[in-house]
C-alpha cells in the first residue's frame, strides 16, 4: 500500500473541529460495555486538557439502535433528536458532541435529510413544539468524541508517560485500528479522512507511538450490523463477518486493536471468545488473543492512568500482555476489586483462550 | 503493362481492382456469379451506421469506372506459374497471363441445416440472417403465414465457434450484425419483442457499443446469455427455443414467431481449389495463411501471390477495404521493382 | 467446545485463495476437454435430467473450477448419462465422462 | 521295434517333465478356482452340460476351433494353415508318440518323457519294421509342423500375405514363450535326425540324417549328439512354464471356455470365473486390431480388445479402465474373434467395478407424484382415452431431439398410416437407461427401466417404435413391456408391406450406413434396406452387414476425446461415399449428428426419406 495515496484521501477529507466547549451525549450501550471510557474521555478533557465539556442528565437515546432494527419510525428519530439539540441550545452551547458512533451517524443523516427537505425540519420542530414545548437549533458543529481526542491527540501525546512501544523490542506496537461504519460511510466528509481510509484512529495511533497495520479487510464491517446481532437466529452471520477480519489480520500479528465505535470494540473482542470457544481458535501469541480497545481507553493508558480505572478489566480478551509489552504497571490483586476495596468475584475463565 | 488477376469481386476484389487499375495495370476481376458485389450486394443496411448496402457497393463500382476487364460467370480450372508468370484456366476455356494473382475469394456463410436442432430447413419459422436482409431490402419481414412477427429471436454463433461444425473461430461480425438488426426489427415493428441468445457479444470496433446501447436503451431489446441448445415447432408454426440463461443460472423456454440464426463465416470452397494450385496454405481454421500475421498479411507463401478480404479470415466492410487497400498498394509495389 | 445456540456462517465468497483446486486438477487430468467449457449452457438446456431437477452441467462445471466441491456431491448423480448435452456441446466436451469423473471422485468410498 | 538303452530315464528328459508337471498342476488348480469363482447355478449349469449329450457338441466345436482352427480359415487361409499346422500337427504328433507307446513298449506309458523321446529310448530293428508306418507319419506331421513354422516366422515380417494389417506387438513374455515354442519343432527334427542312424527314422528324418552323416558320424559320437536332446527338451519345458504367462494360456482355458459358453453360462451382472476363462482365451492373434476403428483409425491401440485382456491378465485396472472407457461397444472385434471373446459383457464390469457410482436414490425425483412432474411427464402420463387408447406408441429418444427432421418425418409417416399413435416424449422423456448401463451403472439402469416400464405399460397399445437404436435395443433386450418394440426401419417397412403408406420411388442413390447397436448388436440388417430399397437406389458398399462400421459417436465411449471421434466419422463417411452416392442414409440419431458434422455428403434418417416421398 503506497502512504501517498491515502494522504491524498486524508487531505482531501478534513473537517473543522472546535477546540472547546462541547454539549455531550452519552452512548446506550457504551456505558454497560465500557463504563470508564466516557468518564475516561471527561476526566481528560476536564481536567488534563482544561475543556468546557457539558452534560446533562436529561439527554436521552437518540434512536439509532430502534431504527436501525426498523422499530422506531424516522419522524420519531427526528423528534427525539430535536429535543437534543433542544438540551444544547437551552445550554446554550453550539458544538455538539457525542460518543457513540450510531448517534454520529443518525444526527449526520437526520441534519443532511432537514438540509434537503426543509418542510420535515419545520415538522420536527413543530412536533417537538407541541410534544414538550421545546425549541432548537441545528448544532453549529457536530463532532464525534473521537474527533475531538483526535483534534487533542498531540497535546495528550505530551503529556503521556508511555508510548505505544513494545519495551522489549523498542519497536512501535502494531496496532489495528477500527471505525465505526456509521462514522463516514454514510457522509464520507462528516469524518476525518474520508470514508475509505478515515484518519481518525490512525491519527491518535500515529501521535502516541504505534505503527498502524493495514489489512486487506480492514474497512469490513466488525459483524455487529444490530439485525445481524440482536437476532439470535442472525448471530452467525454476525460472527462470520468478524471471523473474516481476524483471518484478514492474523497474519500481520496486530498486538492491539483501537475503536470508535460501541458495538465494534465489543464484538472484536467478546467474537474472539466466542471463536475460541467453538472452533479453538485464537488471534493473538501464545494463544491469546489480540486486547481490543476503545480510543478513550488508550489515551487513558499512556495517560498513564490505573488500567483497572480505565475498566480494562472487563474485557473479554486479557490486556495483560499488552500492558507488559508497554510497560504500564498494573496490581493483579486489585484487578476484580469494586471502586470500594470490595471484591467483585471473578469470572469463569474461558477455556480455549489464554486469560490472565 | 503490367497484368493482375483479381479472384473474387466481392468489395475486397473491386476496391483492389480500382486501386491498381487506377496506377494504369490491367485487370483481369475473375466472378464466379454474373454480378459483382459478393455478400455485400446481398445486405440492406450495414452496420453500425445503418449506410444503405447498395450505396457502399455503387460507390466502390463507380470507383473502378470500367476500368478493370471483369469476367463474370468465371472459375478458375487450372492456375500454374508459367516463367515469371502465372497461367489461368477459366471456364470456357478463357487463358490468362497475368504477372500477379491476387486472391479475394471472400468467405462462405455457414449452412445452417448443418446445425439440424437449430430446424432450419425444417420447421418454417426459422431463417438465417442473409434471409432476414433478403427480407429487409424486399420490405417484407414477415413470418411464413404472412403475418409479422410478435417475438423474435436472434441466435447468435451459429456455426462459429463450433468444434462439433469444424469453426473453432468466431466470425466477428455477427454480433454486431445482430445487434443492428435487432434494433432495425425493433425500427419496423416497434411493438415486437426481440431477444438476443449471445455467449460474449463482441463489440468490438468503433461505434459498436453505441449501437448495443442503443438497443437497450432506445429498443429495449432483450440479451440472454446462453447458447440455444434445441429448437422444436408448436402447433401455431412458432418456434420453441431451449436455452439457459447462463446468467441466471436457470434453463430457459421461449418461444418466438420467428427465429434467426447468425450464421458465421467459413474459409470459401472456390478457395480451397486454388490452394493446391498455387501452393498457397491454410490454417487449422479454414482461411488462407499468410506469410506473416503482423507485417505480411498480405502476402502468401507463394511469391506474386497476394491476399485481400476475408479469404485470410473474418472481417468487418471497412477491414475488408482497408486491407484491399493495403494489398493494391503492396501489387504496386512488387511489380515496380 | 461450548454451544452457544448459534455457529458461524460459512464464507459464502469463493475464496480462489484457498486452494480447493484438487477436484478440478483430477478432472483435467482424466478428462482434459473439460477445461475448454465456454459456459454457453447448451448443456443445461438440453439436458433430460434438467427437465425434472436443477440439475446444471455448466454450473457443475463451473463450481468444481471455482473450488465448491460440496455443493456437487450431492447432485452429482442425478444425471442419467443419456448423452443429449455431448451432441449438443458446441465446444465437443466429453460431458458424459466428466460426470462420470466427478460422480467417482464425490463419493469416492461412499459406495451403497 | 525293440528299447535300444536298459534305461528308462535319461537326465535331459528331467526339463520337460518339470515343465509338464508343473502345467498339470496349474492346470488342476486353475481349474478349480475357475469352478469355485463360479456362481452356484452356473456351476449346475456346468455339471448339467458335461453330463448331457450336449457335451459330444462342445467336443466337436473343441476340436474345430482348437485343433483346426476353423474360424481363422474363413478369415484367411494361409493364416488359417499356419494355426492349424501348430495345433493340429502338434496334437497328431502327441496322439502318434502315445500310439508308438501304446503298442511297442506299453510297460513305459507310466512314464510321460517316454512318448515325447520315444526315438531315444527306442529303435527300429532290421527285421520288423513294424514302426516304419509311424516314422511315416511322424515325419509327415512334423513336416507339416515345420511348414507352419515357416509361415509364422514369414508372419512375423510380412504378415499382409495373411491379411492381417497389424499384428500383436509381443512382451518379452510372449516372444519367450514364441520362441521357445518355434524352437520345439526343429529341435526336434534335428535330434531325431541326427538319431536316424541309430534309432532309425522315416523320409524326413532319415534323409536328413544321411546327409548330415555325410559330414560326420554320430552315431559313433553319441556323446556330441546329447545336447540337441537336452535342448529339445528344455524348449518343450521352457514353454510349458512360459505357457500360463503368455498368449498360449488360450490352449489351456480355450476347451474350457467352449465348454462353458455351450452350457449357457454368460459374464453378466458379476465377475465371475467365466470372465477369468474368457480373458485367457484370447489367444492375442491380433485378428481383432483390424476391424477395431480405434486402433485403425484413431490410433488407439491401447484400446483394441486384444489389449484390454491384456491389461486384465496383468492386473492393470486403470489401463483396462482405461480401454474400457474408450470402447465405441461396436463388436466389430467380437464378429471377427475366432476365439469369440466378448469383451462387451468384461467390460461393462470393469466400468462397473472403477466407476464408483453413488447410486443410492439417484433418480427420486422421477417418483415423486408424477403429477407434480411439471411438463415432460405430462405427455408421458395423458390419462383419458384420447392417450391411451392407441395402436403405437413412438418414443423418439432423447437424441432424436436434437435430430428433428426424424422425429418430423415419423410424426407425418404414423399420420398418413392412419394409425392411432401417440408421440409420447414430445416434450421430453426419461432416458431408457442404456447409456447408463454402458458406463458400468446397473443398479441406475434398473431404476430407468422401472420407472419407463410403468409408464409405457399404462398405455395399452400394441407396439412401441423407437427412432433410436440405442433405445430399441434396451427396449427390447431389458424391458418387460406388454407390447412388441421396433425401431422405426421396422415399422416403416411393415406399414410398406401391408400398404398403409405407399411411397413414391426416386432416383436417388443412397448408401445405408448400419448403425452398429441396430445391426450387428441387435440383427436388423434387412428391414431398412428393404425400405432404402423401395424408395431409391441402394448402392451396396464393402461395409454393409455384420462389416458395418462404427460412426465414431457411440455413447459407450464415454473416455474417447472428439477430436478422435471425428477422426472416424470422416473416416466413414469417406469410406460410404466411394460411389459418390446423392444420399448418406442412416437410421440412428447419433450416427446422423456424427455424419452431418462432416460436411461431406447430404445426410438423411431414412425416416426423412421415406416421408418426403409419401404418395
Amino acid at each position: 500500500m503506497r502512504i501517498e495515496g491515502k494522504e491524498q484521501i486524508w487531505k482531501e477529507y478534513q473537517k473543522e473541529i472546535p477546540n472547546d466547549d462541547f454539549f455531550y451525549v452519552r452512548s446506550c450501550i457504551r456505558q454497560n460495555l465500557f463504563p470508564a471510557s466516557e468518564v475516561i474521555f471527561l476526566k481528560i478533557l476536564r481536567e488534563e486538557l482544561s475543556k468546557t465539556i457539558y452534560e446533562t442528565p436529561h439527554h436521552t437515546t437518540c434512536g439509532g439502535i430502534g431504527y436501525h432494527s426498523d422499530i422506531v419510525p424516522i419522524e420519531t428519530v427526528m423528534t427525539i433528536i430535536a429535543r437534543q439539540f433542544a438540551l444544547m441550545t437551552e445550554a446554550g452551547f453550539e458544538n455538539y458532541a457525542c460518543s457513540c458512533i450510531t448517534s454520529f451517524g443518525l444526527y449526520s443523516e437526520i441534519i443532511e435529510t432537514w438540509n434537503h427537505f426543509p418542510e420535515l425540519l419545520e415538522k420536527t420542530r413543530k412536533s417537538l413544539k407541541e410534544a414538550t414545548g421545546r425549541e432548537f437549533n441545528i448544532p453549529k458543529h457536530l463532532a464525534h468524541a473521537s474527533d475531538v481526542i483526535y483534534k487533542v491527540r498531540n497535546e495528550i501525546a505530551e503529556k503521556a508517560k508511555y508510548k505505544l512501544i513494545n519495551k522489549h523490542t523498542g519497536k512501535p506496537l502494531k496496532v489495528v485500528e477500527h471505525i465505526g461504519c456509521h462514522y463516514s460511510k454514510m457522509f464520507p466528509n462528516k469524518g476525518i479522512g474520508g470514508a475509505e481510509y478515515p484518519y481518525v484512529l490512525t491519527g491518535m495511533v500515529e501521535a502516541w507511538g504505534g505503527e498502524i497495520v493495514d489489512y486487506p479487510e480492514r474497512r469490513h464491517c466488525c459483524g455487529f450490523g444490530f439485525r445481524q446481532y440482536l437476532v439470535q437466529a442472525n448471530r452467525g452471520y454476525s460472527l462470520a463477518n468478524t471471523h473474516k477480519k481476524f483471518e484478514s489480520m492474523e497474519p500481520f500479528e496486530p498486538d492491539m486493536i483501537i475503536t470508535n465505535c460501541p458495538g465494534c470494540p465489543f464484538f472484536l473482542d467478546r467474537w474472539q471468545y466466542v471463536i475460541a470457544e467453538t472452533e479453538g481458535k485464537c488471534y493473538g501469541a501464545k494463544g491469546q488473543g489480540i486486547p481490543v480497545f476503545t480510543y478513550e481507553e488508550v489515551a487513558g493508558m499512556v495517560l498513564g492512568y490505573d488500567p483497572w480505572d480505565l475498566g480494562l478489566q472487563v474485557h473479554q480478551i486479557a490486556v495483560e500482555p499488552l500492558l507488559d509489552k508497554i510497560g504500564i504497571p498494573y496490581n493483579p490483586e486489585t484487578k476484580y476489586q469494586g471502586l470500594n476495596g470490595k471484591d467483585l468475584g471473578k469470572p469463569e475463565l474461558p477455556k480455549n483462550i489464554c486469560s490472565c | 503493362m503490367k497484368s493482375i488477376a483479381i479472384i473474387g469481386a466481392g468489395i475486397a476484389g473491386i476496391e483492389a481492382a480500382s486501386r491498381l487499375s487506377k496506377q494504369g495495370h490491367k485487370v483481369y476481376l475473375i466472378e464466379k456469379n454474373p454480378e459483382i458485389g459478393g455478400h455485400v450486394a446481398q445486405w440492406d443496411r450495414l452496420f453500425p451506421s445503418q449506410e444503405e448496402a447498395e450505396i457502399v457497393l455503387n460507390d466502390l463500382i463507380k470507383n473502378l469506372n470500367n476500368r478493370a476487364e471483369v469476367l463474370f460467370n468465371s472459375e478458375v480450372q487450372h492456375c500454374g506459374k508459367k516463367d515469371r508468370q502465372f497461367e489461368i484456366i477459366l471456364t470456357g476455356n478463357k487463358n490468362l497471363l497475368v504477372d500477379v494473382i491476387l486472391v479475394t475469394t471472400g468467405f462462405d456463410t455457414f449452412r445452417a441445416q448443418r446445425k439440424e436442432e437449430y430446424g432450419y430447413g425444417i420447421y418454417e419459422n426459422v431463417i438465417t440472417s442473409t434471409d432476414l436482409e433478403q427480407m429487409f431490402k424486399k420490405h417484407n419481414v414477415v413470418c411464413k403465414n404472412g403475418n409479422p412477427p410478435k417475438r423474435l429471436a436472434f441466435v447468435h454463433c451459429v456455426g462459429s465457434r463450433d468444434e462439433k461444425v469444424g469453426n473453432r473461430h468466431c466470425s466477428k461480425v455477427c454480433c454486431a450484425t445482430a445487434v443492428k438488426q435487432a434494433c432495425e426489427i425493433k425500427e419496423l415493428y416497434p411493438d415486437c419483442e426481440v431477444f438476443n441468445l449471445y455467449m460474449d457479444l463482441r463489440m468490438f470496433d468503433r461505434h459498436f457499443e453505441d449501437m448495443y446501447h442503443e438497443a437497450q436503451s432506445k429498443y429495449y431489446v432483450n440479451f440472454i446469455r446462453g447458447r440455444l441448445s434445441e429448437a422444436g415447432e408448436n402447433k401455431d408454426h412458432q418456434v420453441v427455443l431451449k436455452t439457459e440463461d447462463t446468467l441466471a443460472g436457470k434453463p430457459l423456454k421461449l418461444t418466438v414467431d420467428l427465429l434467426v440464426l447468425m450464421t458465421g463465416m467459413e474459409a470459401c470452397d472456390t478457395q480451397k481449389t486454388l490452394n493446391t494450385k498455387l501452393g498457397l496454405r491454410s490454417d487449422t481454421d479454414g482461411f488462407l495463411s499468410t506469410k506473416d500475421v503482423f507485417t505480411q498479411n498480405n502476402f502468401s507463401n507463394t511469391d506474386g501471390v497476394f491476399f485481400a478480404g476475408t479469404c485470410t479470415g473474418p472481417k468487418t466492410i471497412p477491414e475488408t477495404l482497408a486491407d484491399a487497400r493495403a494489398a493494391a498498394s503492396l501489387v504496386n509495389a512488387y511489380l515496380m521493382s | 467446545m461450548i454451544n452457544f445456540g448459534y455457529k458461524r456462517n460459512e464464507s459464502a465468497t469463493l475464496d480462489l485463495d484457498v486452494d480447493n483446486s484438487e477436484l478440478y486438477k483430477k478432472l483435467l487430468k482424466e478428462e482434459p476437454s473439460a477445461a475448454t467449457c465456454i459456459s454457453c449452457g447448451t448443456c443445461a438446456s438440453t439436458c433430460s435430467t434438467g427437465q425434472f431437477t436443477d440439475f446444471n452441467l455448466r454450473k457443475i462445471m463451473l463450481l468444481c473450477k471455482r473450488g465448491d466441491t460440496q455443493s456437487l456431491e450431492p447432485i452429482i448423480n442425478r444425471c442419467m448419462l443419456c448423452g443429449k448435452c455431448q451432441f449438443a456441446c458446441p465446444k465437443g466436451l466429453n460431458t458424459r465422462h466428466i460426470v462420470l469423473i466427478l460422480n467417482k471422485h464425490l463419493h469416492a468410498g461412499k459406495i451403497s | 521295434m525293440q528299447e535300444r538303452l536298459a534305461s528308462s530315464f535319461d537326465p535331459f528328459v528331467l526339463p520337460y517333465t518339470i515343465g509338464l508337471v508343473f502345467i498339470l498342476t496349474y492346470l488342476f488348480i486353475a481349474l478349480i478356482r475357475v469352478v469355485k469363482a463360479l456362481p452356484n447355478d452356473d456351476k449346475f449349469k456346468l455339471l448339467k452340460h458335461i453330463f448331457s449329450l450336449k457335451i459330444f457338441k462342445s467336443g466337436w466345436e473343441i476340436f474345430m476351433e482348437c485343433l483346426l482352427h476353423r474360424k481363422i480359415w474363413k478369415k484367411n487361409w494361409t493364416l488359417g494353415y499356419m494355426h492349424t499346422a501348430f495345433a493340429f500337427g502338434w496334437f497328431l504328433l502327441i496322439i502318434w508318440g502315445h500310439l508308438e507307446v501304446n503298442i511297442f513298449a506299453p510297460h513305459r506309458l507310466n512314464l510321460p518323457w517316454y512318448p515325447i523321446f520315444f526315438r531315444y529310448f527306442m529303435m527300429e530293428t532290421e527285421t520288423t519294421l513294424q514302426g516304419s508306418f509311424f516314422f511315416f507319419m511322424m515325419d509327415l506331421t512334423l513336416l507339416y509342423v515345420l511348414s507352419g513354422l515357416v509361415l509364422a516366422i514369414y508372419k512375423r515380417f510380412r504378415r499382409k500375405a495373411f491379411g492381417m494389417k497389424r499384428t500383436t506387438k509381443l512382451r518379452w513374455n510372449d516372444q519367450v514363450a514364441m520362441y521357445a515354442l518355434w524352437a520345439i519343432f526343429p529341435l526336434r527334427f534335428l535330434a531325431e535326425s541326427f538319431y536316424s542312424e541309430i534309432s532309425g527314422g522315416s523320409f524326413l528324418t532319415a534323409g536328413v540324417g544321411s546327409i548330415f552323416h555325410w559330414f560326420y558320424n554320430f552315431t559313433e559320437n553319441e556323446i556330441y549328439i546329447r545336447p540337441i536332446w537336452w535342448a529339445y527338451s528344455i524348449s518343450l519345458g521352457v514353454f510349458f512354464i512360459m505357457l500360463p504367462w503368455s498368449r498360449y494360456t488360450h490352449i489351456l482355458s480355450e476347451p474350457l471356455f467352449i465348454i462353458m459358453r455351450n452350457a449357457g453360462i454368460r459374464e453378466e451382472h458379476r465377475n465371475s470365473g467365466y470372465g477369468k476363462v474368457e480373458i485367457y482365451s484370447c489367444s492375442r492373434c491380433g485378428i481383432c486390431l483390424d476391424p477395431c476403428q480405434l486402433v485403425s483409425v484413431a490410433s488407439l491401440r491401447d484400446s483394441a480388445a486384444i489389449n484390454y485382456t491384456r491389461h486384465l491378465r496383468l492386473w492393470k485396472s486403470a489401463k483396462a479402465h482405461q480401454a474400457a472407457s474408450t470402447c465405441l461397444m461396436c463388436n466389430r472385434c467380437t464378429k471377427a474373434c475366432p476365439v469369440g471373446v466378448d469383451t462387451a459383457a468384461l467390460k461393462l464390469n470393469t466400468k462397473h467395478e472403477l466407476v464408483n457410482l453413488h447410486t443410492e436414490k439417484q433418480y427420486d425425483y422421477l417418483n415423486t407424484s408424477v403429477k407434480d412432474i411439471s411438463t415432460p411427464l405430462n405427455a408421458l402420463t395423458l390419462s383419458g382415452a384420447e392417450a391411451t387408447d392407441v395402436d403405437v406408441i413412438y418414443f423418439a429418444g432423447c437424441m432424436t431431439h436434437l435430430t428433428p427432421a426424424t422425429k418430423l418425418a415419423m410424426t407425418k409417416i404414423l399420420e398418413a398410416s392412419g394409425e392411432r399413435f401417440n408421440f409420447i416424449d414430445a416434450e421430453g422423456s426419461i432416458c431408457c437407461g442404456r447409456p447408463v448401463l454402458l458406463a458400468g451403472a446397473r443398479k441406475s439402469a434398473d431404476e430407468l427401466i422401472k420407472k419407463n416400464t410403468e409408464l409405457f405399460n399404462q398405455i395399452h397399445a400394441k407396439t412401441l417404435v423407437t427412432s433410436c437404436p440405442i433405445c430399441y435395443k434396451f427396449f427390447k433386450e431389458n424391458y418387460a413391456l406388454n407390447m412388441r418394440v421396433l425401431h422405426h426401419s421396422q415399422y416403416i417397412q411393415e406399414l410398406l408391406k401391408i400398404g398403409k403408406i405407399k411411397i413414391n420411388p426416386t432416383t436417388a442413390k443412397i448408401v445405408f450406413h448400419d448403425p452398429c447397436e441396430l445391426g450387428r448388436n441387435s440383427g436388423v440388417y434387412d428391414e431398412p434396406r428393404e425400405v432404402l430399397k423401395s424408395v431409391g437406389q441402394l448402392q451396396s458398399t464393402a461395409y454393409d452387414g455384420d462389416e458395418s462400421l462404427c460412426c465414431g459417436h457411440s455413447i459407450a465411449a464415454e473416455a474417447l476425446p472428439y477430436r478422435k471421434r471425428r477422426v472416424m466419422s470422416d473416416d466413414v463417411v469417406e469410406k460410404l461415399t466411394t460411389n459418390n452416392p446423392d444420399i448418406l442414409a442412416t437410421a440412428c440419431p447419433a450416427c446422423k449428428k456424427a455424419f452431418s458434422e462432416t460436411n461431406k455428403i447430404e445426410v438423411k434418417d431414412l425416416a426423412e426419406i421415406v416421408a418426403e416421398n409419401l404418395v
